[in-house]
């Protein structure tokens, strides 16, 4: 096991103590319990708050992406696995402002099941919760189980709208509404090329051939559409995005946010390879890319692999996805 | 033994620990296959907490539930631990006044436990989960005229139905990625069933 | 070999290509060379040129320094391999404001030669140059012949300062000054897991025995100072830090900028981990953490491994640490 | 033959290629004991570029010579191949105007030669670097009477000059990084400077 790191069973908490020591400035762990992350900056008043909660080993998913313009807080599990319902819960009720929580977070069964105790859990004290999960992963599931699909980089986009309409101080129910339209025109596909290594487990719990590629892979190693040949840069693009326009079909003068996202192995080198080969079919069709992310914005640790997400826009969602986010793992300033 | 009180359920989740403790690296393995591994895991942690829990000084069973269902969550946030945690507080509420139980009360007590799991996750019999063994239990012992026969009869009820997972094609959880494939694997969670019904019927009859 | 790539000949140009398609608002190829990179947004009137160049397999190293308060321009070589001095000349010419152009890059063998040469074809047309060569890997010499030194991720501060001071409006004196005082403040060691490939090679140059760590190792693989077991993170980031405060002692009250970086393929949930252990180890001295860049600032493609830099700091130094830098891949606005 | 002429010179230079590609992998096991392995395609390449570039128009040397360095360095900007364009440069400037060399002349150039690269990089004799074949076989050409005598002479000190390198311990480039471990590893700069001898040998004395 190739990793820099101290006891493998206090891998997620000195995580978060690395990020707390670096970030206190804007991060703080809600009664000094570190699975409890919340903003330490000022948040503006009557805000609608959005949260989220999720396994580690995603970085900077999930804490990563609380902060100005994107999450109010995150409850934080061990690698690859949920936080309890009482922490959410407790998270949640941290994180209200009174004016209505959004639990915004991935479809994995853990996270549903704790995350649906959390909110009853919640409005037992009255606070106003809603829950919206994120699946964008069209590699999950067909077009008629789309609610069987699993969350991948596309909940970075997610936080991004309903993040920037809270802070444009719409209600609990816009915020709701205009996430939800944007689910609706959010997709997402990935390849893996390599396992990663839970610390607690030592060794990869998959595997995948030296000359292998598993299309659709989830990122935690859940099995994906196929396991094909490894194929170049530009095979790779067309599979993804094949399936993506199958799916939500994209039409010329359409404009789209596109990320290139790295699993955590992948060089950034080869991610703007594929952001030329995304570029050239986006072109070919007639499609603009009106903004773009391309690094590492939700990982598997040390998996090599690559995900592509679109998200198509309408004017609404343009602004949103404009509008300035400022977190200590993520900006759009300088984008 | 005709009725169970809370202490006596106390004991049972020691019995229930010692069983995870033991089938731990089988439950893994099991989990593995259409899984990530971690049910031995966390269902070992899981009933380990309990033990160490305020659930173990409540006098009353809702308390006792209530609270032990906390410290599986708290300590296995996992599908499992959490449907335990959902379990435990729906089976509480419908025996929050009983002071002891009978078979029929226990098989009330694990109605309100399954309802309580399908209610929230949309489950039912037949997927290939721990629904699958703790079902038929629960007829076992709402049918039977007393404590001892229930629990052997549901014990049975179990077993049989953890074996019927085998040929089940999972549709919940991470085991319904693997679709068809998971057809002819042993469910780890209905493992977990039998395994909770097995230390009952120690306790019992054993 | 497990990359995303089409041929490996086009490794390079494909990711320039990407790179421009992506941030040509920001980025532009000088007369449509993809080896010459310059800035394409507005540049202060009489401001000094601050200038690098080197091989690419180093994301955001090199050109992804290239923007405001960064650098001015950056000729763009092969992987692993120097730009030809006839590229490094139209690059200094393209960059050359009238006011003076600091070429500042890393002692590599290579990149020397070639930019001394591309200096002379410089001084030729009448170009004011100067050349400061980084040098900040304590582990590549003893301090007895530090001009041997090689460069590693110490160049980010390298040209955070320079970009900052020439946006200031220092002079190519004042720049030059303020720049050799900072790399005699500056040093920087690391540690590597896994080899990297090349994809030309298609195969790993050198290999890693799988219990084991590459003490010193330089970014192409040059050897370091010890083959080493695996040691935990506490262990790693104490030989690191021992090496680098016994080449420039830290005293109580010293303030310091401190790199916690990733080689490409380290996840980032590690380098926080070392974060938290640098952390401990500077408290412990009495040093105070003033600013700090945790993540991939100076990659080796899909290296496993993990380099610390200290910048010991002034006022003057504080000043263009904090002095706002934007490019595609870096900024410290949200830091 | 007794003179050198441009076109010779031209000449000269698509063999020299040729030995360079028939080394490539020999140049590149070399390279990688102690470097990164890339000499052999560098100077493969870089000598390739020559022959496609301005120079093989060119009509005087110092033009020829100036533009087979640039072609070589774009081509291959490693180290030995922006210190072949130093070289070039360095020797061109010296034979200038110069329409024809022999022996003595050849020599200058080389002199110039390996001035130009001792001057740019600090490296001297004896520090495991190409000069230790170039040099000897520069002292060779000075002080030889005729072109074919020269040659071979220098041929035979470049060889020799090579081969002595492998006892060297190395100063510059990559190399230097092993110290002591470079020690019984034969240079692979000064084996492309012996090639270089060669060519000149193959063209002059057949
Ligand atoms: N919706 C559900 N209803 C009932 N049981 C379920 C459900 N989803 C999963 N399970 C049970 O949970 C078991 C897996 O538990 P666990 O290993 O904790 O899941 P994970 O590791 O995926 O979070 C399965 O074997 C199955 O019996
Ligand atoms: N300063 C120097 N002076 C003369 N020759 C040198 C010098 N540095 C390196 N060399 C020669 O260059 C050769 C390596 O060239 P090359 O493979 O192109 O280097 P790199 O790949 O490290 O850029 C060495 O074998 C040596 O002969
Ligand atoms: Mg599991
Ligand atoms: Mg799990
Ligand atoms: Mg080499
Ligand atoms: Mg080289």
């Amino acid at each position: 096991m190739k990793k820099i790191i101290n006891e493998p069973e206090s891998f997620s908490r000195e995580t978060v103590e690395g990020i707390l020591l670096a970030h206190s400035d804007r991060l703080k762990a809600l009664e000094g319990d570190l699975q409890i992350i919340a903003r330490n900056d000022e948040v503006k008043p009557q805000k609608v708050s959005v949260v989220t909660g999720g396994g580690s080993g995603h970085l900077p998913v999930f804490l990563g992406y609380v902060g100005n313009g994107m999450l109010d807080g995150c409850a934080v599990g061990n690698v690859f696995a949920s936080p309890s319902a009482n922490k959410m819960f407790n998270m949640i009720k941290g994180c209200d402002y009174g004016n209505g929580v959004l639990c915004l977070y991935g479809n994995y069964g853990g996270d549903n099941m704790n995350f649906s105790m959390a909110c009853d859990m919640a409005e037992m004290e009255d606070i106003t919760v809603r829950q919206i999960r994120v699946k964008d992963d069209v590699a999950s599931a067909p077009a008629n189980e789309k609610d069987k699909r699993r969350a991948v980089a596309g909940l970075v986009y997610a936080w991004k709208i309903a993040g920037a309409a809270a802070d444009m101080m719409y209600s609990l129910d816009e915020v709701c509404q205009v996430t939800e339209k944007a689910l609706n025109n959010l997709r997402s596909m990935g390849v893996a090329l390599t396992p990663c290594i839970v610390p607690e487990a030592g060794k990869p719990t998959f595997s995948i051939g030296e000359d292998e590629m598993e299309v659709g892979m989830g990122i935690h190693g859940e099995p994906g559409i196929e396991v094909r040949n490894k194929m170049s840069a530009s095979e790779t693009v067309k599979v993804l995005l094949d399936k993506i326009t199958d799916d939500m079909p994209l039409e010329k003068g359409d404009e789209i946010a596109v990320m290139v996202n790295g699993l955590g192995g992948t060089p950034l080198e080869e991610l703007y390879i594929c952001f030329k080969e995304a570029h050239a079919y986006l072109e070919a069709i007639g499609v603009k890319i009106y903004s773009k992310y391309i690094g590492e914005y939700a990982t598997s640790m040390e998996m090599a692999g690559m995900s592509l997400s679109v998200l198509k826009l309408d004017d609404e969602l343009k602004d949103l996805v404009d509008y300035k986010a400022s977190t200590p793992f993520f900006t759009n300033i300088n984008k | 033994m005709d009725k169970l009180k809370v202490n006596d359920m106390k004991e049972i989740f020691k019995l229930i620990s010692s069983r995870m403790d033991e089938n731990r690296d089988y439950l893994v393995e099991l989990d593995s296959k259409a899984g990530d591994g971690d049910l031995g895991i966390s269902m070992s942690a899981g009933f380990r907490a309990v033990l160490k829990s305020e659930a173990m000084t409540m006098e009353s069973f809702k308390r006792f539930f209530m609270n032990a269902g906390m410290a599986i969550n708290e300590a296995s946030p996992s599908s499992l631990g959490t449907i335990m945690f959902m379990g435990l507080l729906g089976g509480a509420k419908k025996i929050a006044d009983y002071e002891e139980l009978g078979s029929f009360e226990l098989g009330q007590f694990f109605e309100g436990w399954t309802e309580a799991i399908m209610t929230k996750t949309g489950s039912k019999a037949g997927e290939k989960t721990i629904l699958d063994a703790v079902l038929p239990a629960t007829e076992s012992l709402l049918s039977s005229s007393n404590l001892k026969d229930g629990i052997r009869l549901a014990y049975e009820a179990a077993k049989n139905g953890m074996l019927s997972t085998i040929e089940m094609k999972a549709v919940h959880g991470r085991a319904a990625y693997y679709q068809e494939k998971s057809i002819g694997l042993q469910d780890g969670g209905a493992t977990v069933g039998m395994l909770i019904f097995q230390a009952f019927n120690e306790y019992i009859n054993g």
